[in-house]
C-alpha cells in the first residue's frame, strides 16, 4: 500500500525534475525482487540506493542535461516473472538500458532478453560465473563475481588448517555455482581437505533434516551460501542445533551479513560468524561514495551497505558511459561502457574484455573483506576485520565460539 | 421473434459467439501495435488453452483436477529439455510435449479413477506438487527452480500471435464438434452423476479416461507452445497458485460453458496487466471475483450473457437454471 | 546420536502438523469438504502473533491466545460468510457442492495470502521465542529451547482437543453431526451452530500452530502454504474425519521425513508424504484409519 | 423349463461388516414375469438390487441371467446385458435436458444419435413429458423425475427391469401414468422386479410377490397368498411394533 504510493509519489517527482530541466528523461529500467520468494530485503536496498543515486545525478543536471527515470518492475525473485518484466521494460518502457538486476539465475533469465533485444544490462548483485560465461556483450557486471568469494575462502580455510569444509548451498546459479567454486579453489591451493556441499531448497522453512547429519560430526567449518530469508532461518537452525558456530566449527557467510535487517533476524546464531564482504565500514571510500553513503542514510536512516554501493556504481556507470559516448544508443553505450576507467564509490572501476571463464565485462579487482561479529546486534562498523582489502586472512584477529 | 432453442442449438450458438470473441482479437494487432501488448494477448491464448482443457474436465466431465497448470509445464519441459539435452527443434518438441503430456494424463486417470470430490481434489493436488518438487530438485537434469533457456519459434511476434491464435481456435472447434456428438452427452453424464450414468450404460470408466487425457494432451500442446514464445521455462509454470489462476479464469468466464474458458483467460490476463501498474492488487481483486461468482453467479460471465440473450429471443424453457 | 535427534525432530514437527490437521479433519468430517485455505488459517496465527508481541510489545506467554482467537474470528468469519451456502439451502445445479467449496477455499486462501503481502508486507518477520534459551541440552541432544517449550505447548493442546470433542457437550454434538448430519438435527443439534464452533476451534488450532512456529519459520505471506500440505496428506493417512487418526499420522509424517530425508534423499522429501497419500487413496480411498462408507 | 431360470439367484449373501444385509437368499424370476419384492425396512430388498445391478458384490452365492453369471459384474456391463435399474433415490441427469437423459441411455446402448432421437420423443410422449423435452431434468418435480428416469430404462428393450420404489412419494395421477406404463410393457413381455412399500399397488400390479425379511427369503408366490403368510404378517407386524 504505502510501497505504492511511495513509488507514486517518486514518480510525480520525477515528472517534476523532467518538466524543470525540460528534456525528455532517459529511463532506465530496473527489474528487481520486491516481494517473495523473491530476496526482497535485497530489492528494496537496491531500489532504495538507484533512487538515491538518480537524484544526485538529476540534482547535478541530469545526463546531457536529461534527467534520469528509474522505471521499476518487481519480478518476485522468479526467473520467469523477470523475463517477462525485462520485456516489458524494453518493448512497452522503451528504457535505453537495465540496471538493479540481483539474484543470479534471475538475471540470467534477464540477459537473455537484453541479449534478444541488444539492450544494455548492467548486473548490480547476480554473482554467477555462467553470467559472465554467456560472453554477451550487452552485460556488463559492476557485482562480485562468484570466484571473488571462493577465491578468499579457499584462502581462509587454508589459513584456518580445516580438514572438514561443508557448504550449504541455495539451489540458484548463486549457490550451486559457489558450491562448486569453493571446491575448485580448495583442490587448486590445499591438498588433502574433505569437501562437500549441500544444496537446499531456498523456499524450506526447516532444514534441520539437512543439518542433523553435520550435528553428527561436527565439520571444521560450515559455509552458508544462501540469501535472507532462508540464510537467517539457516543460521539460527545451525546455531540452535549447536552445530555453528561452535568450539568445533567456524560459520563462514557469503552473502548476508551486512542486511539492515540482519540481527531482526538472527538472534545468538549472528555472533562470532565470519563474513565475506564486498563492503566493510572500515573501507576506504571515493568522494563520490561518501556523498551517497551520506543521502543513503539520509533517505532511510540505514548505514551504509554494500548493496547501496554497487547499485549506485551501476547506475553511476551507465550515466557516464552515456556521457562519454554523447548517445543513449546501445553501441554507444556498450563501447563506452567497454572504454570505461573510471573511479566509482569503493575503487576505479573497468570491465575487463578477456573472454575467459568469469572475467568477461567484469570489474576483477573489486575490494572487499572477511570480518567477524564479536557480540550480538554489533553495527557492521564495529564488526571485527579479520582480512583487509588487499591482505591475507589473520587468523590471529579471529574468536574462537566456546 | 422468438424461437425455441435444444441444448445442441444453444451449444452452437456458444460455439459460435465464441468464434466471434477469437474474430475480434484476432483484428486486434490492427490497432494495437505495442510488441508488449501483443505479447500480453499471446500469453492470454495461451491461458484460454488451459482453460478450455480444464474446463473440459471439470465444467463438462465434472473431474475438479487441481492440475491443470503442471500439464503446462509437463509439455513446456518435454520440448524444452528436448532442445536443452539433444538440440532438437519445436517441430519434434511441440508434438512430443503433445503426447507426453497425453500418456501422463492417462496415468493420473488411472490413480483417480474411483475417486470423486475432495478426494480427488486432493490426489490431484499432490500430483500437481510432486510433479513440481522433482523437477525443481532434478538441478542436473532439469536445472531445477533456474529454469530452461528454450529455443524461439517464430522471430516476428505477430506470427506467434495468430499462431497461438489458430491453434485456440482450432482446439475450441475440436472440443465443440467432441461435446456436441454422444461423446458430449456421456461426458457431461458423469459429471451430473456418474453412478447413474454407468446404470445407464455409460462406460465411465474409458470416457473420465478420455477427458483426461485429452486434457492433459492440450495443456501439453499449451505450455509447449509458450514455452517457445517465452523462449523460457520454469517450475513457477506449475504452480499451484497457477491453477488457481487458471480455475479462475474458467470460474469468472463460465463454467461448463463452451465460451467462458475464452473470455474469462483473456479478460483476467489483460486486466492483470492493467492492474500490475497499480501494484499488484490484480490477485485481490480476483479472488475476490471469484469468491462472488462461484456464490451468486455461477455460470460467470458468458452465463451472464447467455441468459440476457435468451430472455430477450428464446422462449424461457431452456433458460439457464442460475435464477433458481 | 543422529537417531535420537531425528526421532525427536521428527516428533516435534509431527506435534505441529497435528495441530494443523485436526482441524482440517473436523472440518471435512462434519461438511465432507477439505478447506484450501487452511494454511492460511496459520499464516493469520504467525502474524498475530509476531505483530503483537514485536509492534505492540505483548508478551508472548499472552501474544499467543491472542493469535487462537485471531484464527478462531477468522475461522468464524469464513464460515458464515462462504461455507453456510453448502448447507443453508444451496440448491444450483450449477455448481456442485465440492465444486463450490474447492473453488470458494481456493480462492480464499489466494486472497489471504495477497492481502498480507499488500498491507502487512513481504517481509518475514521473526516472532519472538517464548523461552530467552535458544536452546537446551536434553541428555545427550540438544533441541532448540524454543522449540521444545512450543512443542510442549502443542502437546496440551491436541490433548486438549482430543478430550474436547470426545467427551464436552460440544464434542458430542459434533460428533453426531459429523455422523449424521440430518439425524442431528432432528435430536435437536443445530448443525450450522456446529459447524460454526468447529470452523472456529479449527481456525484456532492453526493459528496456534502459526504462532508457535513464528520463531522458528519467520512468518511470510505464503508460510501457511507448507504446512497446509502436509496437514492435507495427514488426513487422508488419518482416515479424513477422524481425529485420532490425524494425530497418529501427524506424528508418523514428521518422524518419516525426518528419517527419510537422511537416510532416502533431502532433495525429494516433500513428496513423500505426497506419494504415500496417492497410494493410499489409491488403495484404500478411505484412508489408512477410516472406516468405509456406501456408495448407493 | 429354462424360463424359470431366467434370473436365478442362489446362496446370495452381502455383509457390512457384522450386519449380514442377505443371509444366502435363493430366488427365481421367469421371462417376462412381473414380480414384487417387499420387505420391511432393512430387509435387503434394496441391497439385493444393487447386487443384481452390479453396485455391490456378494461375498457369497450367485446370480444368473438366462444361465450367465452377472453377480460381481460391474453396471455399466450389466447395462449393456439388459439389467437396467431405477434409483430409491431417484437419479436422472440434473443439468442436462430431458430429451438428452433419454439420448445418453439410448447411445450409451449402442443406438445412433439419429436413431435414438425419435425412439426417446416415442417414450417422452407416452410418459407425457414431450412438452418438457428441452428442459434442464434436474427442474422436474419428483414424480416427473421418476418417470424419466423410468422410460431411461426403454430405450432399449431391456432384459429385466429393476425399479426401486418407483411409487415413493409420488402425485396419485403420477402414480397411475407409472402403472399404466409398467403394465403395458409387462404385456409386451418384459420382465420386472418391483420394489415397494405400496401393498395396494403391488397387489393390483404383481401377480406374483417374493417377501424379504432380515436378509432372507421368508414368502413367495401368488401375492394374496403371500401377503396372507403369517410370518410375512408378523414381520411387517414386528416392524409396525418396534
Amino acid at each position: 500500500m504505502l510501497k505504492d504510493l511511495g513509488r507514486l509519489f517518486l514518480t510525480l517527482g520525477l515528472f517534476a525534475a523532467q518538466n524543470a530541466l525540460a528534456a525528455e528523461p532517459i529511463k532506465v529500467g530496473v527489474p528487481i525482487a520486491l516481494s517473495p520468494p523473491g530476496a526482497v530485503s535485497q530489492g528494496t536496498q537496491i531500489k532504495d540506493a538507484l533512487e538515491v543515486s538518480a537524484k544526485l545525478i538529476n540534482d547535478a543536471g541530469g545526463v546531457l542535461g536529461r534527467p534520469i527515470v528509474l522505471i521499476i518492475e518487481d519480478d518476485q525473485g522468479i526467473p520467469e516473472k523477470s523475463r517477462a518484466a525485462v520485456e516489458k521494460l524494453i518493448t512497452l518502457d522503451q528504457v535505453v538500458a537495465l540496471v538493479g538486476g540481483h539474484q543470479s539465475s534471475v538475471v540470467l533469465a534477464g540477459i537473455e532478453v537484453a541479449h534478444r533485444y541488444h539492450i544494455p544490462y548492467i548486473n548490480t548483485n547476480a554473482w554467477a560465473d555462467a553470467i559472465r560465461q554467456r560472453n554477451y556483450q550487452e552485460v556488463f557486471n559492476p557485482s562480485p563475481y562468484n570466484s571473488l568469494p571462493a577465491i578468499g575462502l579457499a584462502a581462509a580455510v587454508k589459513a584456518l588448517a580445516a580438514k572438514r569444509v561443508v557448504t550449504l548451498v541455495e539451489n540458484t546459479d548463486f549457490g550451486i555455482g559457489l558450491g562448486k567454486g569453493i571446491g575448485d579453489q580448495l583442490a587448486q591451493t590445499t591438498v588433502g581437505i574433505d569437501y562437500k556441499y549441500i544444496t537446499l531448497d531456498r523456499t524450506a522453512k526447516d532444514f534441520l533434516p539437512a543439518l542433523l547429519p553435520l550435528k553428527a560430526a561436527p565439520p571444521d567449518v560450515v559455509i552458508d551460501v544462501m540469501l535472507p530469508p532462508a540464510a537467517y532461518l539457516l543460521i539460527n537452525q545451525l546455531y540452535e542445533q549447536g552445530i555453528a558456530p561452535s568450539s568445533k566449527t567456524w560459520l563462514f557467510e557469503t552473502a548476508t551479513g551486512d542486511y539492515p535487517d540482519f540481527w531482526k533476524n538472527v538472534n545468538d546464531g549472528g555472533n562470532l560468524l565470519v563474513a565475506f564482504g564486498p563492503y566493510h565500514p572500515q573501507m576506504v571510500l571515493s568522494e563520490l561514495g561518501r556523498k551517497v553513503a551520506a543521502a543513503y542514510k539520509a533517505k532511510t536512516g540505514f548505514d551504509p551497505n554494500r548493496l547501496l554501493f554497487q547499485a549506485s556504481d551501476s547506475l553511476f556507470v551507465l550515466a557516464e558511459a552515456i556521457k562519454n559516448g554523447k548517445s543513449t544508443a546501445p553501441d554507444a553505450v556498450i563501447k563506452a561502457l567497454e572504454a570505461l576507467r573510471w573511479t566509482g564509490t569503493r575503487g576505479e572501476i573497468t570491465f575487463s574484455e578477456e573472454k575467459n571463464d568469469y572475467r568477461y565485462h567484469q570489474w576483477i579487482d573489486m575490494p572487499y573483506v572477511f570480518y567477524q561479529y564479536t557480540a550480538m546486534n554489533q553495527p557492521l562498523a564495529d564488526s571485527r576485520v579479520i582480512k583487509d582489502v588487499g591482505r591475507p586472512f589473520d587468523v590471529s584477529r579471529l574468536i574462537r565460539p566456546k | 421473434m422468438r424461437r425455441i432453442v435444444d441444448t445442441r442449438g444453444r451449444m452452437r450458438t456458444d460455439f459460435l459467439a465464441s468464434l466471434a470473441v477469437l474474430a475480434i482479437v484476432a483484428f486486434l494487432p490492427a490497432v494495437m501495435t505495442s510488441d508488449y501488448w501483443r505479447g500480453v494477448i499471446v500469453v492470454s491464448m495461451y491461458f484460454a488453452l488451459l482453460a478450455i482443457s480444464w474446463n473440459l474436465l471439470a465444467g463438462y466431465t465434472g473431474q475438479f483436477s487441481l492440475a491443470p497448470a503442471t500439464f503446462a509445464m509437463i509439455g513446456g519441459y518435454t520440448t524444452g529439455l528436448l532442445a536443452y539435452h539433444f538440440g532438437a527443434t519445436a517441430v519434434l518438441g511441440i508434438p512430443a510435449a503433445i503426447v507426453v503430456g497425453g500418456v501422463i494424463g492417462l496415468l493420473l486417470a488411472a490413480i483417480v479413477m474411483r475417486l470423486r470430490g475432495p478426494y480427488l481434489a486432493l490426489t490431484t493436488l499432490s500430483f500437481a506438487e510432486i510433479i513440481r518438487v522433482v523437477i525443481a530438485n532434478s538441478i542436473d537434469f532439469t536445472r531445477g527452480d533456474l529454469g530452461l533457456n528454450v529455443p524461439s519459434l517464430f522471430e516476428r511476434r505477430l506470427t506467434s500471435y495468430y499462431v497461438m491464435l489458430a491453434v485456440v481456435a482450432g482446439i475450441q472447434a475440436g472440443v465443440y464438434w467432441l461435446l456436441r456428438g454422444p461423446g458430449g452427452l456421456y461426458l457431461r453424464a458423469i459429471r451430473d452423476d456418474e453412478v447413474a450414468a454407468a446404470g445407464r450404460g455409460v462406460d465411465t470408466v474409458r470416457w473420465k479416461t478420455y477427458a483426461f487425457a485429452l486434457s492433459a494432451a492440450i495443456g501439453g500442446l499449451a505450455g509447449a507452445l509458450y514455452a517457445h514464445f517465452a523462449q523460457f521455462v520454469s517450475p513457477e509454470l506449475g504452480l499451484v497458485s497457477q491453477a488457481g489462476l487458471v480455475i479462475s479464469m474458467v470460474v469468472i468466464g463460465g463454467l461448463g460453458s463452451l465460451g467462458g474458458p475464452i473470455v474469462g483467460a483473456v479478460l483476467v490476463y489483460v486486466t492483470s496487466e492493467l492492474l500490475r501498474e497499480v501494484g499488484g492488487y490484480q490477485l485481490i481483486v480476483f479472488a475476490i471475483l471469484v469468491i462472488l461468482f462461484a456464490r451468486f453467479f455461477r455460470d460467470g460471465l458468458w452465463g451472464l450473457l447467455r441468459s440476457g440473450y435468451e430472455r430477450r429471443f428464446v422462449t424461457s424453457d431452456v433458460r439457464t437454471v442460475t435464477a433458481e | 546420536m543422529l537417531i535420537l535427534d531425528l526421532l525427536i525432530n521428527g516428533l516435534i514437527i509431527g506435534v505441529f502438523y497435528a495441530l494443523m490437521a485436526m482441524g482440517l479433519s473436523l472440518i471435512f468430517g462434519i461438511l465432507k469438504i477439505v478447506n484450501f485455505a487452511h494454511g492460511e488459517f496459520y499464516m493469520v496465527g504467525a502474524y498475530a502473533y509476531t505483530l503483537a508481541a514485536v509492534m505492540l510489545k505483548v508478551p508472548p506467554w499472552l501474544a499467543l491466545p491472542l493469535a487462537f482467537f485471531a484464527g478462531a474470528i477468522v475461522g468464524l468469519v469464513v464460515e458464515r460468510l462462504l461455507i453456510r451456502p453448502l448447507y443453508a439451502g444451496y440448491t444450483s445445479w450449477g455448481l456442485k457442492r465440492d465444486e463450490y467449496a474447492v473453488i470458494v477455499t481456493f480462492a480464499l486462501s489466494i486472497l489471504l495470502i495477497n492481502l498480507v503481502d499488500k498491507f502487512v508486507g513481504p517481509y518475514g518477520i521473526r516472532g519472538p521465542p517464548l523461552v530467552g534459551n535458544a536452546r537446551v541440552h536434553v541428555g545427550p541432544a540438544i533441541v532448540s529451547g524454543h522449540r521444545l517449550v512450543a512443542s510442549l505447548v502443542a502437546i496440551a493442546l491436541v490433548a486438549g482437543t482430543m478430550l474436547l470433542v470426545r467427551y464436552s457437550h460440544w464434542g458430542r454434538q459434533i460428533q453426531a453431526v459429523a455422523q449424521n448430519r440430518l439425524g442431528a438435527s432432528l435430536a435437536g443439534t443445530d448443525p450450522a451452530r456446529v459447524s460454526g464452533i468447529v470452523f472456529a476451534l479449527a481456525g484456532g488450532l492453526a493459528a496456534v500452530a502459526g504462532a508457535l512456529l513464528a520463531n522458528v519459520f519467520n512468518p511470510t505471506p505464503d508460510v501457511g502454504l507448507f504446512p497446509a500440505t502436509k496437514a492435507y496428506v495427514i488426513i487422508v493417512l488419518g482416515g479424513m474425519g477422524s481425529i485420532a487418526g490425524a494425530v497418529v499420522a501427524s506424528l508418523l509424517l514428521g518422524v518419516l521425513e525426518s528419517f527419510g530425508s537422511v537416510y532416502i534423499s533431502y532433495e525429494y522429501r516433500d513428496t513423500f508424504g505426497l506419494i504415500i497419500l496417492m497410494i493410499v487413496l489409491l488403495i484404500r480411498p478411505q484412508g489408512l484409519l477410516g472406516e468405509h462408507s456406501r456408495e448407493v | 423349463m429354462t424360463a424359470v431360470s431366467y434370473l436365478a439367484v442362489e446362496q446370495l449373501t452381502v455383509a457390512f461388516g457384522g450386519v449380514r444385509a442377505l443371509d444366502g437368499v435363493n430366488l427365481a424370476v421367469a421371462s417376462g414375469e412381473l414380480v414384487g419384492l417387499v420387505g420391511p425396512n432393512g430387509s435387503g430388498k434394496t441391497t439385493l438390487v444393487n447386487v443384481l445391478s452390479g453396485y455391490l458384490r456378494p461375498d457369497a452365492g450367485e446370480a444368473r441371467l438366462e444361465g450367465r453369471r452377472i453377480d460381481g459384474l460391474d453396471p455399466t456391463t450389466l447395462a449393456h446385458l439388459g439389467v437396467l435399474r431405477t434409483f430409491q433415490l431417484t437419479r436422472v441427469f440434473p443439468r442436462m435436458s430431458v430429451l438428452e437423459n433419454l439420448l445418453v441411455a439410448g447411445c450409451a446402448l449402442g443406438l445412433t444419435p439419429g436413431a435414438a432421437e425419435p425412439r426417446a420423443l416415442q417414450l417422452l410422449e407416452e410418459i407425457s413429458l414431450l412438452r418438457l423435452q428441452n428442459t434442464d431434468a434436474g427442474r422436474l418435480s419428483g414424480g416427473q423425475a421418476k418417470l424419466l428416469e423410468f422410460a431411461a430404462c426403454f430405450m432399449m428393450s431391456p432384459r429385466i427391469t429393476l425399479l426401486d420404489e418407483p411409487f415413493a412419494a409420488i402425485h396419485p395421477t403420477m402414480k397411475e401414468v407409472m402403472a399404466r406404463f409398467i403394465r403395458r410393457r409387462h404385456a409386451a413381455g418384459q420382465t420386472f422386479l418391483l420394489i415397494s412399500h405400496d401393498m395396494p399397488v403391488v397387489i393390483e400390479l404383481c401377480p406374483r410377490t417374493i417377501c424379504l425379511n432380515a436378509g432372507g427369503v421368508i414368502a413367495d408366490g401368488e401375492t394374496r397368498q403371500v401377503f396372507s403368510n403369517p410370518h410375512v404378517i408378523e414381520a411387517y407386524l414386528g416392524e409396525a411394533a418396534a
